[in-house]
């Protein structure tokens, strides 16, 4: 296939990039770039189908440690389907079907014994729409350490999540109440809260503001700076604006599920090699 | 109510080829449970000789029939374990429904005990009533000297039931007068089953159901004065098992015995009731006597005469 | 770094969450799911058991019928499992038995409880006349054979048809008005469908083919099964044409399908080979209680001789009446709540309470029903206690909210859309509810009805209240006849003291009961799956 | 502009009347709804009426004796309710458990096949007549428990009625749990899995709590079907209307009361509906006080399933907004 | 208010409006466009509210017979509402309530003695998503003729619709099937058949080519240029091209309900009178 030489080469750079912080235009993140970087997640010629049709095209990508990293292309072209195949959420669609290698810390999570269960405990993920379940906020945030049966000090973590995820000052008199009557943009933190409350290493993060109003999203972008510092975060967004301003890394996925461009974020939106890439910043279609 | 409809040769169970004496209508009964089954044995066998006749039995009660049917004219029959209530009477006349009695058979209630009780094989009435009165004796040993000083356990008929009624009245004397200290059933299997498991139990119910158990328990004499009497179909008749044999009835209507069909299946009630193989032995009730049966007879037809 | 390197310093045993207690949690789920079902099938096993009395029976009898009957039966269904066309042959072919039995039943039961002359003059002057007007307005385009015409001549047809009945005084006789009202009409539909297939001249010889045919087998049924020759031409008419058409399109049209027209073949070889072994060896065989006898015969004192014919006429005949008055009540309640009724302002508080006043309807237990109907149709209007018509009334209000709510949902499911283009079209309210609401809106309300029917034909607490008999000697005649029910007469049985009523007469009952039921549901089942909406 | 202009005054005067004429026939089906309420109520209320005339409701409602015909004549109520209350609280044991699981299994394990087979066998236990299971549980499943559990059981007794009960409701909770269950987002579910919850704590810890609204009323729409359940008590719970006796064990020389659950359990019983069916074919005089207390035992229960009714009601609606 | 100016502009313009052929870069209608007009359907102070929202404000317009007249305007600004006031399809909502005067050929369809089914009767709808009855495709397009009791010639009027709609030649073998199995444009097709199979005056399209692809939406814009030689069409769409393509008056509707702009689809579209109408034709908003 011809475009399989784009996406190799995107898998074959170098892991060891310098950023440049002069031509950080577009990133508001260059202070807080590391300069090595190690990779968390690789992907080694994923493809994915739902039946008979393909979702992900052969694609290989390395992700890297506490960093952010930004998925992003035109609806349908198989991003929110890569994020799921990080932590096996996938496994829970029958139509799914996955071959190629996904490695976490070396390891294929597709390997027969691992359990997708303790492998989702290792990586949070936020999703879409804001959906904190209908219990206190306490024990929203309290859930994930009770399902790994992590009791102790139980009230200090809710309260450092809450903390970590900006929301504490917002909530900290209200944890019995139910997490359904916070705002939209509230409700989208202590999702996050939720997911980082039992220390993951990676959180996936599917189009976390696109259903919140402009101020909920500044802070939410605010947010997942922060926690790059400790996570390495991987995020779908629709919105190219977003990617540029919170990612170190970007990832284009083009229609048909194939990853035509990876590499750092500054580069990918003002000097992208393909020229369907700059089209798609561009706004030519999508 | 309902139209006739001779010409029905559809079903096995319609009219079929042939047409026995031409008969053709509706009967129907209702009331005593008690009664039921004589009704329908009855009406089995009449159906059997005059299929174009169409026959309903309902076991509604003896009240509920006098009540709800026979007195407002929607039956043609009511069975009744018991003679009918001034209430009742009032109730027909005012809906100027004339009636007839017929004696249909004799029930002789049976108490019992278990098979192995040894101590006890008669009573007399007034220790009978000392049992089943309303504030009765707790133990046997109350009831007569020499009896073994054990609580007695009592079964019997349920108090909406016409069993029930006769007892309390023939046994204690007045309505309702019965003990509620006593486990009640309609099942006369329970009975059975109850006091087959006790050796200081009691109960009664219909003849007809000791027949069928007497390997099971053991009926009990009643002296009602003139020393100990078994039941059984000949001390009933002879009005000698007393006071535990009531007669059972059923009212015929006058306006239905205009109608021919309903005539002659009242005569044919009245002759069955001297059936022994119908009455005794296929139901277990006490039948009439012959002769007891054609002074029914004799009357019954003055009745339809009337009408 | 690579990531393999990387990963020397991370833990890459992720470790396994336990998961005895998912799947333990699970099993227990399905065991759940399963308890009710196998108790259920297990007690009705022992029914089954004493009904058909197989206490006496050989094991060896059985074993020549298993291996007779019962395997190749259920190899030929495994193997039409697997074959497709023949899977779906062999279900229609079953339904079509089973839907075309029912209708027979109900027919007969028509022509026994009722004055068939009756109807016959109905018929002949009132529904003919309103029919003909309509297809000669169709085919004529005749202008004068608009809307309230044929429905006066109907009407007034049949008002002169039951002032006829006095006058009136002879009538064909019972064949030939079947033949008539049954016959004619058949034999016409199927005579047009086959002369839309092959031509006039096919069409006319399977109309006539189909008369002779019916009472040919008619007076040949009635020679052997003792039913009169009507009932006979009616079960030929009924099972016999749907699933001899049913067979014939299948035999001509559907080449591996067709395989599937065997099953009867093999079922009927199977039993008389495994009679004819069992004759040979002389094993004996189960002594069933649930007989033609049972089925045929009055209730007796003697169990030998007790039979539930009166109950299962009464109950279907019960039942008939039942569907028809909770059908159009209950559809005509729907339709107006989801297609009249005001939505807002008083309206539709009005609407809103009547919506709250069926789901409460539907709560209340069915023997306060048995008051109702004692209190209203016996007592104030005065019908008449224990008789069919009080009867159907009492258990047609019982599932009337059941009906309704059903119908409901039926109704809400067809898509806005299709309203909005009837009446774009200029369609007016009635014609878009009666040309596309309601034909959308029939399986959904087809199968709500008949589960509700189901619930109907089993119910027997509001009976015993207003009073229905358990012993009946002969087929309720009409509305106002007196009539009993299954579960009334069963439940009669239940207390007597003979044990053989308890063991081996309740048993057929309810055997008879349950077979009648299930036939019922099946085909409710069968509807919904086949005529759901898209399909 | 135009020429003509339009007529749109309306069709044929034929086609307004067919409109107006199917209005009304729909309009009166409706109404029939609505009468089979008011001749419920009149219909009890007529002779509950004539009942509490004679005898006051607190003696109704507060009476430990039932005897309508044994003389004094009472009608306490409570031991009717006391038998009503055993088997709906015994069944309920029964189906509850069981219903919640079924529909937990319906609702998050089963696949597509199985439940397409699965459903329909349960509307068959919603379907099979009362008296059916009435019989099962006297000419059979009372023998067994004889036989291997209880001996001392008797021919009519709370349990195989209650049991029977259990396995009639078991799909009606069932099938109105599965279907809140079904209304819960399936993001909540992506949620718990999404922070490494096993489907068992997903099932359990999440989607049960979300649906349990619906899952009460389930509850409640069941327990009133037990309470007005007729067929399956008067077959084979028997007619004694009792207050379980009382048995006393001697403690430190204290007698302490308590009730034994084989008295309470094995023993015949008789709950509201069956004392009406008894009534309504009993030696009682019509428009006698025993006869009128049919009626009032009648209203009793009317207002009872009315009243559980309603709040499971209002109850649904809630959950419903909760979803939107 | 301040923009009724606009509005009521509008509404007094002359109702002899001279087409300008050489204008028309846009239309491809030019030829077909007719010297006089005569008004079919005028709008008076037109206003409708959804219990108290109100969906038209203040709306007057004439519709010109036998022309496209296309009403365009971002989501929700109450095309459809007018267009399903003309035929009282908002009747139908109980919460819809309208005011001022809507004529067809001179009467108020809202007058007492007005039967909107014999309104409905003369001005035929086709709606955004294809909605054929479950019927077969004969049964579909006779359906208007039948509940309007016209069964005469019943085939051959079939046949004409059909044949009207450019749908003949693709389905005249399978008449007897259901109208369901049809593509999603023939499925739009079939619809437009059954709304001139009663041949009605005005046919009233809501967005009828937004559900179907490329190739469908160019067969029913040819259909509409069509059909405008016989019938009076009022097109919903969304589309702006396809506005300038098949019209031959275009309404600007912009949110709240108003009618900002009315005229010949060549003025509107390339020289707007007000610039609110320009910045939504050029794309800055909508
Ligand atoms: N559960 C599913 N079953 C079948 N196909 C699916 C499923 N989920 C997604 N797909 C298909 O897989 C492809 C990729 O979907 P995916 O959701 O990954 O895209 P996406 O890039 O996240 O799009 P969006 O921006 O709209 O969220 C799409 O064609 C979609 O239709
Ligand atoms: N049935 C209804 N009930 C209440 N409000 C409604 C209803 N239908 C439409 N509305 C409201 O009326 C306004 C106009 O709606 P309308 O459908 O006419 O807009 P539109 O221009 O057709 O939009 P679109 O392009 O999205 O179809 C909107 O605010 C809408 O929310
Ligand atoms: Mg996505
Ligand atoms: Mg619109
Ligand atoms: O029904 P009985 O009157 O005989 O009890």
């Amino acid at each position: 296939m011809n475009d399989d030489t784009t996406t190799t080469s995107v898998a074959t750079d170098d892991q060891l990039i310098e950023t440049d912080p002069g031509m950080g235009g577009l990133s508001e993140r260059e202070e807080s770039t590391p300069v090595t970087e190690s990779t968390v997640i690789e992907s080694r010629h994923l493809n994915v189908w739902y039946n008979d049709t393909q979702a992900i095209r052969d694609v290989s990508m390395e992700i890297p440690e506490n960093q952010v990293t930004a998925m992003i292309g035109p609806s349908g072209c198989g991003k929110s389907t890569f994020l799921r195949c990080i932590n096996r959420m996938n496994d829970l669609i029958d139509a799914a079907r996955v071959e190629g290698e996904l490695l976490f810390n070396g390891k294929d999570v597709y390997d027969e014994d691992v359990d997708p269960v303790a492998l989702r405990r290792r990586i949070g993920m936020v999703f879409q729409q804001p959906n904190p379940f209908p219990k206190s906020i306490y024990d929203n945030v309290a859930y994930g350490l009770r399902v790994q049966d992590r009791t102790d000090n139980l009230d200090e973590r809710v309260e450092r999540a809450l903390k970590r995820a900006a929301l504490w000052d917002e909530v900290s008199d209200q944890l019995d109440e139910s997490g359904l009557e916070l705002s939209g943009g509230q409700q989208q933190r202590l999702c996050i809260a939720r997911a980082i409350a039992a220390d993951p290493e990676v959180i996936l993060m599917d189009e976390p503001a696109s259903a919140l109003d402009p101020v909920a999203t500044s802070k939410i972008e605010d947010l997942i700076d922060d926690l790059s510092e400790e996570y390495t975060v991987v995020i779908v967004t629709h919105n190219m604006q977003q990617a540029a301003r919170i990612s170190d890394k970007t990832a284009v996925f083009l229609t048909g599920g194939e990853l035509v461009e990876f590499g750092n974020t500054n580069e990918i939106f003002e000097n992208p090699e393909s020229d369907r890439v700059e089209d798609y910043i561009t706004g030519k279609f999508g | 109510t309902g139209e006739d409809n001779p010409d029905n040769s559809f079903g096995p169970g319609g009219s079929g080829g042939a047409e026995g004496e031409g008969l053709v209508g509706n009967i129907s009964l209702a009331g005593s449970s008690t009664v039921f089954p004589i009704a329908s044995a009855v009406a089995e066998e009449f159906q059997r000789k005059h299929a174009g006749v169409d026959i309903t039995v309902q076991s509604t009660g003896s009240g509920g029939g006098f009540a709800n049917f026979f007195c407002k004219g929607r039956t043609d029959f009511n069975n009744a374990s018991r003679s009918i209530a001034e209430e009742e009477k009032r109730n027909c006349s005012e809906n100027g429904v004339e009636w007839h009695k017929i004696n249909v058979a004799t029930d002789a209630l049976t108490v019992i005990v278990n098979n192995e009780t040894d101590f006890v094989d008669h009573l007399t009435v007034e220790e009978l009533r000392s049992i089943w009165k309303p504030d009765p004796v707790e133990t046997w040993s109350e009831v007569r000297d020499g009896f073994p000083d054990e609580t007695i356990e009592r079964y019997g008929a349920a108090e909406t039931s016409g069993t029930f009624d006769y007892f309390t009245e023939a046994v204690v004397g007045e309505e309702g007068a019965h003990t509620q200290a006593y486990q009640a059933t309609e099942d006369d299997n329970q009975i059975v089953t109850g006091v087959s498991g006790s050796q200081y139990a009691i109960g009664y119910f219909g003849f007809a159901f000791y027949q069928g158990n007497t390997d099971r328990v053991k009926a009990l004499g009643i002296d009602n004065g003139d020393g100990p009497v078994k039941p059984s179909l000949e001390t009933a008749q002879s009005g000698e098992y007393a006071p535990l044999s009531r007669p059972l009835f059923t009212y015929a209507a006058q306006d239905s015995m205009t109608k021919k069909h309903i005539a002659e299946f009242a005569r044919f009630y009245v002759r069955q009731s001297a059936n022994r193989e119908l009455i005794a032995e296929s139901i277990g009730y006490v039948p009439n006597t012959d002769e007891q049966m054609r002074e029914q007879l004799d009357q019954l037809n003055q009745f339809i005469q009337q009408a | 770094m690579t990531a393999a390197e990387s990963a020397e310093s991370r833990d890459t045993e992720f470790g396994s969450v336990s998961q005895v207690k998912g799947v333990a949690f699970e099993y227990l789920t399905l065991a759940a799911s399963l308890v009710g079902i196998v108790a259920l099938a297990v007690l009705l096993g022992y029914v089954s058991a004493d009904a058909l009395g197989v206490g006496p029976a050989e094991p060896a009898w059985f074993l020549v019928f298993l291996l007779t009957l019962v395997v190749p039966a259920i190899g030929f269904v495994w193997y039409a499992a697997r074959t497709p066309g023949v899977a779906d042959v062999l279900e229609r072919l079953v339904v079509r038995v089973i839907g075309g039995a029912e209708l027979a039943v109900a027919l007969v039961v028509l022509f026994i409880v009722s004055d068939v002359q009756f109807w016959f003059l109905l018929y002949t002057v009132g529904v003919v006349p309103a029919a003909a007007l309509v297809l000669y307005g169709r085919v004529a385009d005749d202008p004068r054979v608009e809307f309230p015409v044929p429905l006066v001549v109907l009407v007034v047809g049949l008002l002169a048809g039951y002032l006829l009945k006095g006058p009136v005084d002879t009538f064909p006789i019972d064949v030939l008005i079947a033949l008539w009202m049954l016959g004619v009409p058949v034999a016409s539909y199927f005579g047009l469908r086959w002369r839309a297939r092959a031509g006039t001249v096919a069409g006319v010889l399977v109309g006539l083919g189909i008369l002779a045919g019916a009472t040919a087998a008619g007076f040949g049924l009635a020679a052997v099964s003792g039913l009169g020759p009507e009932a006979g031409f009616v079960v030929a008419l009924t099972p016999g044409v749907l699933v001899a058409s049913y067979a014939a399109e299948v035999a001509l049209d559907e080449p591996v399908g067709r395989r599937g027209l065997l099953f009867p073949v093999v079922l009927l070889v199977g039993a008389l080979l495994g009679q004819a072994v069992v004759t040979a060896l002389g094993l004996a065989g189960p002594e069933p209680w649930l007989d033609a006898q049972f089925l045929t015969s009055a209730p007796s004192r003697f169990a030998e001789q007790a039979g539930l014919y009166p109950a299962i006429i009464g109950s279907v005949f019960i039942i008939s009446l039942v569907a028809v008055f909770s059908f159009v009540f209950g559809v005509g309640c729907a339709v107006y709540l989801e297609e009249y009724a005001p939505q807002s302002g008083y309206g539709g508080m009005a609407t809103n309470v009547v919506q709250v006043n069926i789901a409460n309807l539907a709560g209340v237990p069915s023997v306060v029903y048995g008051l109702l109907g004692l209190g209203i149709f016996v007592n104030l209007i005065g019908l008449g206690f224990g008789i069919v018509l009080v009867a159907a009334m009492t258990l047609s209000l019982l599932i009337l909210p059941i009906v309704i709510i059903s119908s409901q949902e039926a109704i809400r499911s067809v898509p806005d859309s299709q309203r909005q283009a009837a009446y774009g079209m200029g369609a007016t309210r009635w014609q878009t509810v009666k040309s596309v609401v309601i034909p959308e809106a029939v399986p959904g309300i087809l199968t709500g009805s008949i589960l509700a029917l189901g619930r109907a034909i089993g119910e027997t607490a509001p009976l015993i209240i207003i009073g229905l008999p358990t012993t009946v000697f002969n087929a309720p005649t009409g509305l106002f006849g007196k009539g009993s029910a299954m579960p009334m007469t069963i439940y009669g049985w239940a207390f007597l003291p003979d044990e053989a009523f308890r063991e081996g007469v309740l048993a057929a009952g309810v055997v008879t009961l349950m077979v009648i039921l299930l036939s019922i549901n099946s085909v409710a089942i069968y509807v919904r799956n086949n005529y759901q909406r898209g399909s | 502009m135009s020429a003509e202009p339009a007529d749109l005054t309306g069709g044929t005067e034929a086609r307004s009347l067919r409109e107006r004429l199917v209005h009304a026939a729909f309009l009166l089906c409706a109404i029939v709804s609505v009468l089979t309420t008011v001749g419920i109520v009149g219909a009890l209320l007529v002779d509950a009426v004539g009942f509490f005339t004679n005898y006051s409701l607190g003696r109704f409602l507060g009476g430990t004796n039932w005897s309508p015909g044994i003389h004094p004549v009472s009608f306490g109520v409570l031991p009717l309710v006391f038998g009503t209350i055993v088997v709906t609280i015994t069944s309920a044991a029964v189906a509850l458990p069981i219903g919640v699981l079924t529909a937990i299994y319906l609702s998050e394990y089963a696949s597509d096949r199985v439940r397409t087979y699965l459903k329909p066998a349960l509307e068959i236990l919603a379907g099979v007549p009362t008296i059916v299971y009435g019989i099962l549980a006297l000419v059979y499943l009372t023998p067994f428990l004889k036989a291997t559990l209880f001996p001392s059981i008797s021919t009519f007794n709370v349990l195989s009625a209650s049991l029977m009960v259990g396995i009639m409701i078991v799909p009606m909770v069932a099938s109105i749990s599965e279907d809140a269950m079904n209304a819960v987002p399936d993001s909540l579910r992506q949620a718990g899995y999404g922070l490494g919850a096993t489907k068992f704590e997903v099932s359990t810890g999440i989607v049960v709590p979300a649906a349990i609204s619906g899952i009460v009323s389930s509850f409640i729409l069941a327990l009133s079907r037990a309470i007005g359940e007729t067929m399956i008590v008067v077959v084979a719970a028997g007619s004694n209307a009792r207050l379980p006796s009382v048995r006393y064990d001697e403690l430190l020389g204290l007698s302490i009361p308590y009730v034994h659950p084989a008295d309470v359990f094995l023993e015949p019983a008789q709950p509201m509906t069956s004392a009406m069916v008894q009534l309504a074919s009993s030696d009682i005089t019509g428009g006698s006080l025993g006869y009128n207390a049919l009626f009032a035992i009648g209203i009793t229960l009317f207002v009872i399933t009315l009243a559980m009714n309603v709040v499971s009601e209002l109850i649904v609606r809630r959950y419903r907004e909760e979803y939107q």
